[in-house]
C-alpha cells in the first residue's frame, strides 16, 4: 500500500489488509465481520483471519485479553487474510503492544487515544506512552479519540436515558468501522441494515450504532489528518451468487446437503470442544432439514451414537478436535470393524494435550491416520478452504455410504473460523449417491453381511427394522466367507486385514487424479500441501510466479489414500517441499511412500503460514541453500 | 426370505436363536438368562427383524451373537451409548442393551447413568455375577469388601457400587433386580422392564461358576432364600421369610427397619414402585447395607418422557413451523450478492 | 526459599495467591470462590507446600493456576482419577479437585462416581453454573429442561442430574450445596468438607454472568432467598422461609412433604446429616424435584474407611507378615537350577 | 526328529518341538508349564508358546475350545517354541483337527483314543473317525486310551470315595505328561514335587496325580508301541543360577527392581484387559515390595492415576492393550506437556478394534508412536524375549524417570505368555539410578519447574510436600522461559514443539550405538526386526547361514528414538528386509528416515514368525525373487 499521492486524493489498491485488534469486550470479530461483508458486496475477493483469546473474557485491557480479526481484500484473486497488514486498528495498549511487530513498515495505524490511560498502559507492559515517546513514528499514526467522539456522537442517548454511558461507549467499534470504511470508500449501507435487523427489537440500539458509525465516518471525512483515501476494484470473479461462509458452516451445510441428496437422516452426535462446536450449534439450528443432534456426555459416547445411528442407517457424524478425537480412537476402531459409514470430523487445533485451543495446527494427521490400535486403515480427507468445507463434507460422507467405512475429515482452526465468498453452486448439480441398502438375501443360503462387492470390497449394509437380514456385528475378527461370524483362523485374520486395507486402497481407483497446477510443465520445485494451507501456498506461487521462478503446485485433499498422480508428481519433479503446519507429519508419509526426499517447510505457530515465510524457504531451496 | 407384513406367524423360541454356538462355562447363569428371553420374546410376538441387541464386552456380552435378531457386540462399556444413537436414528426399534457389571459399572459408569437420565428407550439388561469373568476374575464394582480375587490376592478394599442405588441417583424411571435362577420372575421382570417406555435398568444376579461360584448362593439356595431375599410385589405388604414372619417398616430417619412376628402382613410397608419420588425405592436399595434382605423385584416404575421420542417431537414441530428445510433457501440465506 | 520447619509463620489470604493474573469475566462467581478458599486456607493455618490443587477443563478449573500451592490443571474430567493416583502415591498431602459441572458430571461422571464410593480422600468442589462456561454457552448436564443453550437452541429435552442426588447413589460420605454469594457458608462448608476424612463433593452454585445470568437468582436474591432456600442446620429443624413459618416433614412415603404454620419449628424433622443410611440425605437431594426449596448446607458427613489408608495398611501388614520384599529372593523363588 | 535307529533305542536329539493341544478343560496350559519345567531342570535351552480360546471355557470338545501349549526344547541356543511340532498330543478329535496341519510330515502323534466318541468326533466335524479311516497313516501315531488308563490306574481312589470321577478324569493330563517324560526321559522329580506343594492341602490329589503321572511314564516303559526313546542333551548354557520366566512376570519384576534400585514406590494403575493383566495379578501379589496397585474404573483413570502418582513423585506404571492404549491418548498427551515420568506398557494383541484378544501382534507401533493429538512425540521401547522384558522394564522406567517423560514400552502377546529358562542377574548389578527430585529454588528469582538441563532438556522434578516449590503444571502451552505459566506466543509454541521432540531426540546421545550381528561383516542381507521378532529373526538367521548365506541382523530394542547406528546399517547393506507381525509399520518410519527401499516381511495371523517363513522370504530375496 506505498503509494506517493496528494492529499485526499483516492488511491486504487489491488488488495489492502487491515487488522482490528482490541479488547475482548470491543467488539472486534463483529467490527471484522461487518467490513468483510462491505467488502465482499462491494465485489471483492476476500480472506479472513480472526484470532481470539482461550479465556472467554480475560481481564480488560490485558494482552491475554486481546481479541483480533483480520482481512485481506482485493481486486484480484487472493488466498489469504494478507500476511503483514497496511492498516491496523488498535482500540487500547495491549492492542497497540500485541499487534504493532506484525503492521506493515509506514503502515496506517489508528488508535483510540482514549485508552492510553496510565492504568492500561501498564497493563499493557508499556513503560512510556508511546503515542507520545516518538517510538510509533516509523508509521502513519492517526491517534483518534474513538471513545470521546463516540460518547460525544450518542449525548443525546445518554442524556435523555435511553442508553446508559456503558452501553454508549460500546458503540465506539461502529465509530471505528465507520472511520475505515469511508478510508476505503465503502458504503456503509449493508452494516446499517445488519444493525437494523440485529437490534430490531431495541430501536435505541439500531439508532444509536448507525449514528456512531456515521460519525466515524464523517470524522474521517471532515478532519485533516487523513492524507489518502482509497479504493480497491472489485474483483473479477467468476458470475453467480455469492455469500460469504466460513468453514464450520460450510462444514455442516454440507453434511445436510449430502443427507438430502443422498435421502437419509443426518445423525450429529458431538461433545462441545473448540473450534469443532461451531458445527454442532449450527446443525442444532437445522432440524428443519431433519436433523437429529445429540450432544454426548464425552466424546466416546459420541463417536458410540454415530457408531449405533449408523447401524441404524443414519448419515452418523460425529465432530471433535485434538484431545477429543484421541478419545475416539477406540470406537473408531469398532466403526472400522463393523465397516460402518461414519464421518468423523476433526478440526485442528494448537496440541499437544490441551496445547492451544483457540489456535490453528495441522498436527493431527498423524492421530487420524495412526492413532487406532492394530492394523486400522480408514480414509482422511482434509477441506482445502472454507467454502470448499462444504465439498469435501459432502465428499467425506460419500466416501463413507458408499464403501461402508469410517472417514475422516480433517478441517483447522484457521479453516473453520475464517470466511471468504463463495460462489454458490445449485443444490441439484451436486451428485446424488445412494446408501443401498439390503434389503433382500444375498445368497441362496441366507443373508452374509461381510459378503464384499467385488470391485469396491464393501459389505452390505442391512438395517435393522428389514424382514430376513438379521445380523450381529462386531469388533471381533470376522470369518472371510461374508458371514460376519467370528473367527481365530491365523491365516484368515491376516487375509482380513490385507482385505481391510485394500477396501481403503482401492477407493483412489474411484477418486479424480490428482490436479497440478504446473502451467509450463517445467518447474523445477514442486510445492506440496494439504489442507489449509491452499490459500497461503497459491499465495506463495504467485509471488514465485512472479519472480520467474517456475514452481508448480500439488494441494491434497485425499489423504489416504493418495489420489493416483502424488507419486509419480513426487518423483517427477527436481525438488519438491512440503509445507504443513507441523513437523512433517505428510513428508513423513511421503518419504516413506517416494523414497524421495522431499523437503519441509514446518512450522507450529498457531497462525497459518504466511506467503512471505513459504516464498523464503522455496527461494532458498531453489537457490540451493537449503 | 423377507416375511409378508400381513401374516405374521407366531413364533418360538427357536427362531429367536442364532445358528451360532453358545460358548459359555457349563453352568453359567448367562445360560438361563438366554434361555428366558428367547422365549420370553417368542411369548410376546416380538418381531426378529425390529428387535435388536447392543451389547459391551465381557461373558454376558457376548450375548447378541446368540440371539437370531439385528445385534453388535460393541467395545467395553460403551453400549448405552451406542443404542442411544441407534434409538435417536431409529425410535421404532425395539432395543435391549446386555451388559456386565464391569462393563457398566467400572468402565461404562458414564454411559449407564446418563442413558439412564435421559430416559432413552432401552432394556438394559445388567448381568451382575460381581466378578470380571471374560478376562478371568478380577474383582468388579459390585465385588463386596474383602474380594480376595486375581487382582486383590489380599482382599479388595473398594466399596461396591449398588446398581440400583447408582440407577437411582442418576434419575433412572425404572429399576428391577432379578435372578438367573428364578426363571419365572425373570421373565415377569423381562416384561415389566420391556413395556416400561424409557430406560429400564434389570439387574440379573448371575452366577459365575468358575470365578465367582455362589455369590449370590444366600438368594438362591433353598435354605436360605425365604430369609436373604425381599421379594417386591406391587400392592402387596413387604413380607419374607421361610414363615413369612418379617417385614420392613419405615423408620424415624426415613431408612427401612426389619420386624418380625405374627402380624407382619399389616406391619408391613405396602410396595409401591410407581412413586414419583424416588425415596421410598432408594431407601428399599439400601436394605442390604443395613443387614436387611435383597430386594427382588421392581423397586421403580415411572413414567417420564422419553429422550429420543422428544427429540423426534421437538424435529417435527421446526418442520411444521419453520417448513421442510430446502437446500437452495439454506445456501441463499442471509446476505448474498450477485457477480454477473 | 525453603521454609524452616520449626517456625511455621501464620500465613495469610495473599500467601495462597499465586502471581498470575486471575482471568475470569467481569462478575464471575469463580472469583468470590477463590477468594473464600484463599482466605479459609490461610485461616486453617494451612501450607502452600503440602496442598495440592487438581482440576479438568473449564473455566473454573483455571482455579489451580491462581493458588499459590502445587496444582495440576489436568484434561477434561479426569481430576478425580488423577487426585486419586496422587493420593494413593501421597496419603500425606492435601488434596482438593475442582470441576465445572460438565467436566465433573457429563465427560467426568464414572471418575467422580467412583473417587466416591472409594472414598478417596479429596475435597471435591464442584462450581456448578448449569452451563459449559469455557465452550462459550451449551448445556449441561445440571441445565434444567429446556434450556436454551447454543447446542440447544429449541430447548434442552435432557432430564439433568442432581449433583447431590447422584454422589448419593455413589455411596458419597460427604454431600454439601452451597452458593458463591455466600461467603460465610462457602468458608464454613469448606471447613466440613476439608475436615471430613474421605471423599467430599460440595457444589457451590456458581453464577455465570456471561452465559447463564441469574441460574440461582432464587436462592441468592434478597427477596427469594429465604423462601427458595433452605438452609440446612445439623441438630435443628428444617424450617425456612421469610417468616420461618416454613418446615419439611416426612411424608408417608418416605418423600418429604413441605408445610406451612406457625409451629413448623415444632414439626420439622431435625436435620442430621451423620445418619449411617442415606435415605434421608436422598430424600432432601429431591425436595427441589417437588416443588420444594432447594437444601443448602451439608446433606450426609459419614465415616467410613479411606481407600488410600486402606491401601497401605494392607501393604503394610503384607510387608509386616511376609517381612520386606528382597529382589535377590524375588528372583530366586520358586524353582531355579543351576548351571556350572 | 526323522531318526532311523531300533525299537526302543534312546535316540539323542538336539532339539524336539512338542504341542500339547486339548479341550479348553483338559489342562494342557499346565502339562506344558510342568514340561517345560522338567525340561529346564534337565539343562535344556527353550522357548514356549501357549495358545488359547478367547472364550474362558468354550464348549467342551469344540474347535472353539482348543486349548494348545507348544515348546521347543534343546541341546543349542535355541529362539523359538519351534516351527511344525515332532510331537503332537491331542486330547481330543477338535485338537486333532486343529492342529494336526501342524504336525511334521512323519511326525508322532499321541491320541486318547477315549475321546475319539462319535459325539465329539461330531462337534470337531470329522465325518469319519480319523483313528480308523486311514487319514493318520503318514505319521507315527500312537492311539492310547488315556481316559480310561487314568481311570484304571485311579481306581483306589474313585473306590473308597477320596475322589469323584470327574476329578480323577481330570488327573489324565499327567497321564499323558507321564508317557512323554517317558519318551524323552525326562525325570519326574520337579513335577511331583511342584504337585506336592500346588495340592498341599488336599493329599488325595497329590497322591491321584503322581500315580497318574507315574502309570502314564509306565505305560510307555511297558508298551511295545514305542520304538524310540529320545535324550535331548542339556544344552551349553552360560553358568549361573536359572529360573523359567514368562515376559509378563519379568516385566512385573524389572519394574520392581527399577523402583528398588531408584529408592522409588511403584505406583501401577491399570485395568485388566488380556494379555496385561497378568501384570497387575503379579505386581498384587508384590505388596510385600511396597508396590501400590490400584485397579481402575478404566484405562483413563488408569493413566491419569498414573500422571497424579508420578507429580506425587512415584515410579508411576500403567499398562494396558489395544482398545485400552486407544483410550489413553488424550491423558498420555498429559503426561507428555507435564513432562512427568510413566512408564506406560502395551502387551500388543491382536487388532484392529477388539481384534483377537488373546492372539499375539505387532500392529500397536503406529499407536504408540502417533496415537496422541498434536505433536507428540515419546520415547518407545519394546522387550525381545521374555527375560529381556525384566531389563527392557527396567530401562524404561530409568529413561522415563532420568528425562521427565513418559515411555511406551511395548510387549506383545507372545513374550508376555511365553517363557524361556533366565540366567538370573545379580540384582546389586542393576545400575541405580535416581529421581533427583529438586529440593531447592533453581534461580534466584525462585523455582522454575520447567528450566531445562541443557544437555538432556528434562525439567527439574519437584514434588508436592517440598516447601517453597509450589507450582502449577498443566496441559497448555508454556512459555520458554521455565515458569510453566500458559503462553499464546506463536513462535513460543513452535519453539516449545521443536524442544520437545529434540529432548526425546536426544536421549539417543545417552543410549548404546546399535548393534549388528554380521560376523564376516560382509553380509549381503540385512535383517531388520523390533521386539519380540528376536527370536524367530535368530533362528533364520541361523538357518540362513547354515545355508551359507552371509546375512546380518539388528534387532530394534529402542523405536524412538532410534539408537546412533541404525540408519547407518540400514544405508550400509545391500539389501535390507524388516520383519514385523503388521503390514509395515516399523518399515514406513525407518523408509521415510532414509529413503531406503526396505523390504518387507508382513504378516499377521496371531502367531509369532516360523522361522521356515523367514527362511523363505530372505532366500527369495537373495535370490532375486522378491
Ligand atoms: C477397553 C477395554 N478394556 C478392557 C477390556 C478387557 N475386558 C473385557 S471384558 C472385561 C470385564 C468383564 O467383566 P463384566 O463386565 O463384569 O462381564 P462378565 O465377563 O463378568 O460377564 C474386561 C476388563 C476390553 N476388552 N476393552
Ligand atoms: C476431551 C475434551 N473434550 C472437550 C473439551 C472442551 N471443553 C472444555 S471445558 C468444557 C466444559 C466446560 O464446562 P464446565 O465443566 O461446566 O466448566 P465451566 O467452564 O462452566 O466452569 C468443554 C466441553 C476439552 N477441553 N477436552
Ligand atoms: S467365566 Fe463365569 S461368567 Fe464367564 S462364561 Fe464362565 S461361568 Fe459364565
Ligand atoms: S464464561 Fe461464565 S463461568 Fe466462565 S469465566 Fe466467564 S462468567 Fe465465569
Ligand atoms: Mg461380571
Ligand atoms: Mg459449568
Amino acid at each position: 500500500m506505498s503509494t506517493t499521492a496528494h492529499p485526499r486524493e483516492t488511491v486504487r489498491l489491488d488488495a489492502a489488509t487491515i487488522r482490528f485488534a482490541g479488547d475482548s469486550g470491543d467488539g472486534m470479530q463483529l467490527t471484522g465481520t461487518r467490513f468483510t461483508n462491505e467488502s465482499a458486496v462491494a465485489g471483492n475477493d476476500l480472506a479472513t483471519l480472526p484470532d481470539y483469546p482461550a479465556e472467554i473474557r480475560a481481564p480488560a485491557g490485558t494482552l491475554a485479553g486481546v481479541s483480533s480479526f483480520q482481512l485481506q481484500f482485493a481486486a484480484e484473486d487472493i488466498h489469504t487474510p494478507g500476511d503483514a497488514p497496511d492498516v491496523l486498528v488498535a482500540m487500547n495498549p495491549a492492542a497497540l503492544k500485541k499487534h504493532l511487530g506484525a503492521l506493515k513498515p509506514g503502515g496506517t495505524l489508528i488508535v483510540d487515544e482514549d485508552a492510553f490511560t496510565s492504568r492500561n498502559l501498564d497493563k499493557a507492559g508499556f513503560e512510556e506512552n508511546p503515542l507520545e515517546d516518538g517510538s510509533l513514528d516509523e508509521y502513519d499514526l492517526h491517534s483518534v479519540a474513538l471513545t470521546s467522539l463516540t460518547m460525544t456522537a450518542l449525548e443525546e442517548f445518554t442524556e435523555d436515558g435511553r442508553l446508559n454511558r456503558k452501553e454508549a461507549e460500546r458503540a465506539k467499534n461502529m465509530f471505528a468501522l465507520g472511520l475505515v470504511s469511508w478510508m476505503f470508500s465503502r458504503s456503509l449501507d449493508t452494516t446499517e441494515a445488519w444493525l437494523a435487523s440485529k437490534f430490531g427489537k431495541r430501536p435505541e440500539l439500531v439508532d444509536a450504532n448507525v449514528k456512531a458509525l456515521r460519525a466515524g465516518r464523517n470524522f474521517g471525512d471532515t478532519t485533516e489528518s487523513f492524507r489518502f483515501v482509497y479504493e480497491v476494484p472489485p474483483a473479477d470473479l467468476a458470475p453467480g451468487t455469492y455469500r460469504s461462509i466460513s468453514g464450520n458452516q460450510a462444514l455442516a451445510w454440507g453434511l445436510v446437503a449430502a443427507a438430502s441428496r443422498a435421502d437419509m437422516t443426518l445423525f450429529y452426535g458431538s461433545y462441545p470442544i473448540t473450534p469443532a462446536s461451531d458445527v454442532l450449534h449450527e446443525l442444532s439450528r437445522l432440524k428443519r432439514f431433519g436433523v437429529r443432534t445429540f450432544q454426548a456426555e464425552d466424546e466416546i459416547a459420541a463417536m458410540g451414537s454415530a457408531v449405533g445411528a449408523a447401524f441404524g442407517g443414519a448419515l452418523a457424524v460425529t465432530a471433535s478436535s485434538g484431545p477429543g478425537i484421541a478419545l475416539k480412537g477406540e470406537a473408531m476402531g469398532l466403526a472400522l470393524m463393523t465397516e460402518l459409514p461414519v464421518v468423523i470430523i476433526d478440526v485442528q487445533r494448537g496440541g499437544p494435550s490441551t496445547g492451544l485451543p483457540t489456535k490453528t495446527e495441522q498436527s493431527d494427521l498423524n492421530i487420524a491416520m495412526f492413532g487406532r490400535n492394530g492394523e486400522a486403515p480408514l480414509p482422511v480427507v482434509a477441506a482445502t478452504s472454507p467454502s470448499d468445507a462444504f465439498f469435501t463434507a459432502y465428499e467425506a460422507a460419500r466416501i463413507a455410504v458408499e464403501n461402508r467405512t469410517p472417514v475422516i475429515l480433517l478441517l483447522d482452526g484457521y479453516l473453520a473460523n475464517s470466511s471468504e465468498p463463495w460462489n454458490l453452486p445449485d443444490p441439484d448439480a451436486l451428485q446424488p449417491f445412494d446408501p443401498a441398502y439390503a434389503t433382500e438375501a444375498n445368497t441362496s443360503e441366507g443373508f452374509l453381511p461381510y459378503l464384499r462387492d467385488d470391485e469396491t470390497l464393501a459389505r452390505p449394509w442391512a438395517v435393522p427394522g428389514t424382514p430376513g437380514l438379521e445380523h450381529r456385528l462386531g469388533g471381533l475378527e470376522k470369518d472371510g466367507l461374508g458371514s460376519g461370524n467370528i473367527s481365530y483362523d491365523p491365516n484368515n485374520h491376516h487375509e482380513m486385514t490385507v482385505v481391510r486395507q485394500q477396501k481403503v486402497d482401492r477407493i483412489a481407483d474411484r477418486l479424480p487424479e490428482v490436479e497440478i497446477d504446473d502451467p509450463t510443465g517445467d518447474a523445477e520445485l514442486l510445492l506440496v500441501g494439504w489442507g489449509s494451507t491452499a490459500g497461503p501456498l497459491r499465495a506463495a506461487i504467485h509471488e514465485l510466479r512472479e519472480r520467474g521462478h517456475a514452481v508448480a503446485h500439488m494441494q491434497l485433499r485425499y489423504l489416504a489414500p493418495l489420489q493416483r498422480g502424488v507419486e509419480e508428481a513426487i518423483k517427477r519433479y527436481p525438488t519438491v517441499l512440503c509445507a504443513e503446519n507441523n513437523l512433517g507429519q505428510l513428508t513423513n508419509i511421503l518419504r516413506a511412500r517416494t523414497l524421495v526426499d522431499i523437503k519441509g517447510h514446518h512450522r507450529v505457530t498457531g497462525l497459518p503460514f504466511t506467503s512471505v515465510e513459504l516464498v523464503e524457504t522455496a527461494t532458498a531451496l531453489l537457490e540451493g541453500e537449503a | 426370505m423377507s416375511a409378508t407384513e400381513t401374516e405374521l406367524p407366531q413364533l418360538t423360541r427357536k427362531d429367536f436363536a442364532s445358528d451360532q454356538e453358545v460358548r459359555w462355562c457349563p453352568g453359567c447363569g448367562d445360560y438361563a438368562i438366554l434361555a428366558a428371553m428367547q422365549s420370553f420374546l417368542a411369548d410376546q410376538g416380538a418381531r426378529p427383524e425390529s428387535t435388536v441387541f447392543i451389547s459391551g464386552i465381557g461373558c454376558s456380552s457376548r450375548f447378541p451373537y446368540y440371539m437370531n435378531t439385528y445385534g453388535m457386540h460393541t467395545i467395553h462399556g460403551r453400549a448405552p451409548a451406542i443404542a442411544t444413537g441407534l434409538a435417536v436414528a431409529r425410535p421404532d426399534l425395539d432395543i435391549f442393551v446386555i451388559t456386565g457389571d464391569g462393563d457398566s459399572l467400572s468402565i461404562g459408569g458414564n454411559h449407564l447413568i446418563h442413558a439412564l437420565r435421559r430416559n432413552v428407550n432401552l432394556t438394559i439388561i445388567l448381568f451382575n455375577n460381581e466378578i470380571y469373568g471374560l478376562t478371568k476374575g478380577q474383582y468388579s464394582p459390585t465385588s463386596p469388601v474383602g474380594t480376595v480375587a486375581k487382582s486383590t490376592p489380599y482382599g479388595s478394599i473398594d466399596q461396591p457400587l449398588n446398581p440400583s442405588t447408582l440407577a437411582l441417583g442418576a434419575e433412572a424411571t425404572f429399576v428391577a433386580r432379578t435372578i438367573d435362577r428364578d426363571r419365572n420372575h425373570l421373565t415377569e421382570v423381562l416384561a415389566a422392564a420391556h413395556a416400561h417406555q424409557g430406560a429400564a435398568l434389570v439387574e440379573v444376579l448371575q452366577n459365575c461358576p468358575v470365578f465367582n461360584d455362589g455369590a449370590f448362593a444366600d438368594v438362591t439356595d433353598r435354605d436360605t432364600k425365604a430369609d436373604e431375599g425381599l421379594v417386591l410385589v406391587p400392592g402387596e405388604p413387604m413380607v419374607y421369610g421361610a414363615d413369612r414372619d418379617r417385614g420392613v417398616i419405615a423408620g424415624p430417619t426415613g431408612a427401612l427397619e426389619l420386624i418380625r412376628g405374627d402380624d407382619v402382613e399389616k406391619r408391613s410397608l405396602v410396595h409401591d414402585p410407581t412413586l414419583d419420588d424416588s425415596t421410598r425405592a432408594f431407601a428399599l436399595s439400601r436394605l442390604q447395607r443395613s443387614g436387611g434382605p435383597i430386594p427382588i423385584g421392581i423397586l421403580r416404575q415411572v413414567e417420564r418422557p422419553v429422550y429420543e421420542q422428544e427429540l423426534l417431537k421437538q424435529v417435527e414441530r421446526v418442520e411444521e413451523r419453520e417448513g421442510d428445510g430446502e437446500l437452495d433457501a439454506l445456501l441463499t440465506g442471509g446476505t448474498t450478492w450477485q457477480v454477473d
